[in-house]
């Protein structure tokens, strides 16, 4: 997706959080993202702190992700959010164990907010989506494994 | 004017549509399945949103996803290009209750049209000759005769519970019709369990001949000449030409003065089309397109008119900046329908373009989404381009297609290539001596 | 009309004369040096020869090989395209004397023109003003000023024995003629050993503008209008236009009609352009070139008319088919001369072409020999395509310019699209205020 | 060499003859050759009579013969004469031994007769021209061995 549409204020800090991990994961030093006349660097120099898991695979972890059996996908296009209500806190957090049918963030689409639940137990390895974000059809939202 | 346009569609027609936005400034947003995702027009475009997956109704049919992808990229207008969703009156309509314009004619203008019957009536009460026929069903020989005799022989005598042809008898006068009336009858009753029949006029060998409108929405119409598309295949059409080769002066003043005074008096907006059938000098009316065509390239190649800048334009609320007498019709314009085809068989050839080449020079323009590279899809229709081209004179036209023709390079899958070659040596075609039924003779025909 | 034409040249303009023979039913011949063995003109000809090595000297200059290329073929003309023989005077009356119809002008033609001094001598002979100077050398100061009062100032003080701007001064009134001709004679005495100096009209910010004119060779003259070819580097157009942005109608009426005027008097034969500066309303003439440019087919796209097929035409014998009104002058074109070079070092870039797709659509036209893969040679110029683009304004083009540069893909290579881009959106070029110093600035400015 | 010109009268026997040896060079079991309008296929079936010497290789006869060190290439782009006078003997024939400086044919240019020498002396393996054929710049005339 490209999209450089109306959104949150930039610099928006939690989609440097989602780069962040992305970073972590795949074992990258840099990630740029260019969106319309926005665009974002992120880089972590070799050996620097590392929150995340070590990444076994440099593999590209978008093109990863989407091929991961615990990938979960948006079943429609629309803005994420991540919480019930704006300022409360989100349906779930990194590394959280989820149950099977358990709400896991809304995608209003056409002014309704359909809510997209865990479609198996589960713990929340990797959330790829940031809040009031965009997306579109297939986009991996989280990982559950 | 528009900041940002969404592009409701796919291939050549959702490229045409971004270039048009792009040469007036305007952003563009295409939307796409999980098929098209490395399509041209999604390369292109500022911004694209998937929105499903492949078969159409859950990507370029999906009103919901298409009017999300408008919202979350603050699109303020959406093009339905042609195809899909252009002449879905609903569509339009919740694209204009959800705040967004809807690049097209008014919702009650698609419905009216898109209702044969009620197209019909309306083009009747505009004083638009359809093909005449019997007001209702011929109960016996006698009303039979009186209501051939008003509508002029030959005639074709139809099952009113009728359709695929089945049951159709020709009666060249009235002995015929005497004795095939009770023929058409008895075949009516066992084919469809109801002898009603009724009788319209019968055209053996018609053009079809559409004239190219743009409306305003205030009542001011420009036409842009006809176009010769009686070049079709199981009713798909092949090969379009401006101006037809065999219409006079007087014809063509009749029928394009008929047709812009009929779009007035509807008030009319946005880019729409008039199909008649002709033949012997007379027209007859058929349908009308609410929106912009796969052939409208040749009117603009003899007008000069960007039909899609217009329909931009005219969305946006901005008058024409010209008359009718502005419009000045030069030369000769073609297009070919390549599409993605056995040329013999017709067989859909979906696939990766190995090589890729089209071609260039004075008086040729391609329409296409194809590159180096590119997967054809197997999901949707096979036009992948459009090759137009512009002479003079039609011989001058002809020249240069048979010239572009050969050097246009499309590898690793089958195309309509071969057989619009042939067809622009054939001498029928090259004497524009042709009726709709042609082309289906033409390409049974050994090569 | 010609049965066989050979083509002696190669690139783009090899194959847009093979275009326009194809689309008047004429057969081609393409001569190549071994470096162009899979040149697209060779590949879209219907015969080919290999006439030499790849210097140009051995193969495209090699009047002999060309000849008995013409010779084994039974080509009946030969077209010599641009650069290389073009205006050779004795090449076209060589290839006159072995009995083959040379597409372009007689050889005294050529040969008049070929010479700088007797064409600017022609030119006043036929009216058409030349950039005013002293008659000979100004002995002193009396003569200077009497010499400058009938010039106009400012003048251009030059050494007689001088060139490569050494010794030149710019005299903007008699006080500072009276200051600077002692120097300017002492320069020219230390520089080249010789004191004289002239004065001639000094425009320190000319346009360059030219005419495209058409001749039947019996005084029948067409004029398609002007160029401005002002963006130069190097002596080398980047990117033309036409109309000029800031010409005035009088202007341009009276530029056209002493043009087309002195062609009639000399009986001019084909395609021809006469080069003028163009300052503060005035016209100088500086040369004819007496062959097809590079820049033509801008002219064609507002006219309508394909100058190679009246080159041949004409050499053929035909009449001209219409007169000076009939040509309507509609739009605007731009045509970006697109090289094979660095676009900022503009260092040459032979090589590979890895990845090829031109733009398309409304109003694009792309003359270009390029192709996937083919191999640009390091031996000839660099010009390997020609953006030429259209529309009803001159904002309607750079529009469509800007669209449709971005769509060009030319992978492998470096090529000047990036400097076309910057250019399109430069204010100055916008504005259309730009001289032929303005692009030499531009490009020294950071990108 | 693309060349549909005017040239001696189809059939030409000369060419089927070059052809002909072509096919018994390469193993080749037909040719096809189109220029423009005419057309020529020469064939030989598997265990015909094969006059010519056996190929070593199957690859593609005149790009083997371009690159071979015998190989005598056309100096210009000009008519082939393979006699001095038509009606006369040829200057070689297939298998002849050549002396340096030899003249091996003609090339007609611009109403000059160009004899063409042999540049060492060995021995005439291949005759690659027929007589009264338009040669092109570095086409392979014959190759001396």
């Amino acid at each position: 997706m490209k999209i450089g549409g109306r959104g949150p204020p930039f610099p928006d800090a939690d989609l440097i959080r989602t780069l962040a991990a992305l970073l972590a994961e795949t074992g990258l030093s840099e990630i740029e993202y260019a969106v319309g006349d926005r665009r974002i660097r992120v880089a972590r120099v070799p050996g620097g702190p590392n929150p995340g898991t070590v990444a076994e695979s440099p593999a590209p972890a978008r093109a990863a992700a989407v091929e991961h059996p615990g990938a979960l996908k948006a079943p429609m296009v629309g803005t994420a959010y991540l919480a019930p209500q704006p300022g409360h806190p989100p349906f779930v957090r990194l590394g959280d164990s989820v149950a099977e049918g358990q709400p896991l963030l809304i995608i209003e689409a056409m002014k309704v907010m359909n809510h997209i639940r865990a479609p198996r137990p589960g713990r929340v390895t990797q959330i790829l989506v940031a809040d009031a974000q965009p997306v579109e059809y297939g986009a991996v939202l989280m990982l559950i494994e | 004017m528009f900041d940002k346009v969404l592009i409701a569609n796919r291939g050549e027609i959702a490229l045409r549509v971004h270039r048009a936005c792009r040469e007036m400034g305007i952003k563009t947003v295409a939307v796409h399945s999980t098929a098209d995702a490395n399509a041209m027009h999604v390369r292109l475009a500022d911004e694209s949103v998937c929105i499903g997956p492949p078969p159409a109704r859950d990507s370029y049919l999906n009103v919901a996803a298409i009017l999300s992808a408008a919202a979350i990229t603050g699109a303020d207008a959406i093009h339905p290009g042609l195809g899909f969703l252009a002449e879905n009156a609903d569509f339009a309509a919740t694209v204009e209750e959800h705040g967004f314009s809807f690049i097209g004619p008014s919702p009650e203008h698609i419905r009216l049209m898109g209702n044969k019957v009620a197209a019909k009536e309306a083009a009747r009460r505009l004083g638009i000759p359809t093909v005449p026929g019997s007001p209702g069903a011929v109960r016996d020989l006698a009303a039979a005769e009186a209501s051939a005799r008003a509508i002029g022989y030959p005639v074709l005598i139809k099952a009113s519970a009728g359709g695929g042809g089945r049951g159709m008898k020709v009666a060249r006068n009235a002995p015929e019709l005497a004795r095939l009336l009770p023929v058409a009858q008895n075949e009516a009753t066992s084919f469809f369990g109801c002898g009603e029949v009724y009788l319209e006029r019968h055209l053996d060998r018609p053009r079809h001949i559409e004239i190219q409108l743009l409306g305003d929405g205030l009542g001011g119409i420009i036409h842009l000449g006809e176009r010769d598309c009686s070049l079709q295949r199981s009713h798909q059409k092949l090969l379009e030409e401006t101006p037809c080769p065999v219409l006079n002066c007087a014809e063509r003043e009749r029928l394009t003065a008929l047709a812009a005074a009929a779009l007035a008096e509807l008030g009319y907006r946005s880019a729409g089309t008039l199909e008649f059938l002709y033949q012997d000098g007379e027209f007859f009316f058929i349908e009308m397109n609410t929106r912009l065509q796969v052939e409208h390239p040749i009117s603009e190649m003899v007008s000069g008119i960007d039909i899609v800048r217009e329909q931009l334009r005219i969305a946006a609320g901005a008058p024409f900046g010209y008359r009718q007498s502005d419009v000045n019709l030069c030369g000769h314009a073609i297009e070919c329908r390549i599409n993605a085809e056995n040329p013999d068989t017709f067989l859909p050839s979906p696939g990766r373009v190995t090589d890729y080449h089209p071609p260039g020079g004075l008086g040729v323009r391609v329409d296409s989404a194809l590159y180096d590279g590119y997967e054809v899809p197997p999901y949707y229709d096979s036009l992948i381009s459009k090759l137009i081209v512009h002479g003079k004179s039609r011989n001058e036209c002809l020249m240069r297609l048979r010239r572009a023709l050969e050097e246009y390079v499309i590898g690793g899958i089958d195309t309509t290539i071969p057989l619009h070659q042939r067809l622009a040596v054939a001498t029928e075609f090259i004497d524009g001596d042709y009726d709709i039924h042609w082309l289906e003779d033409f390409v049974s025909r050994p090569p």
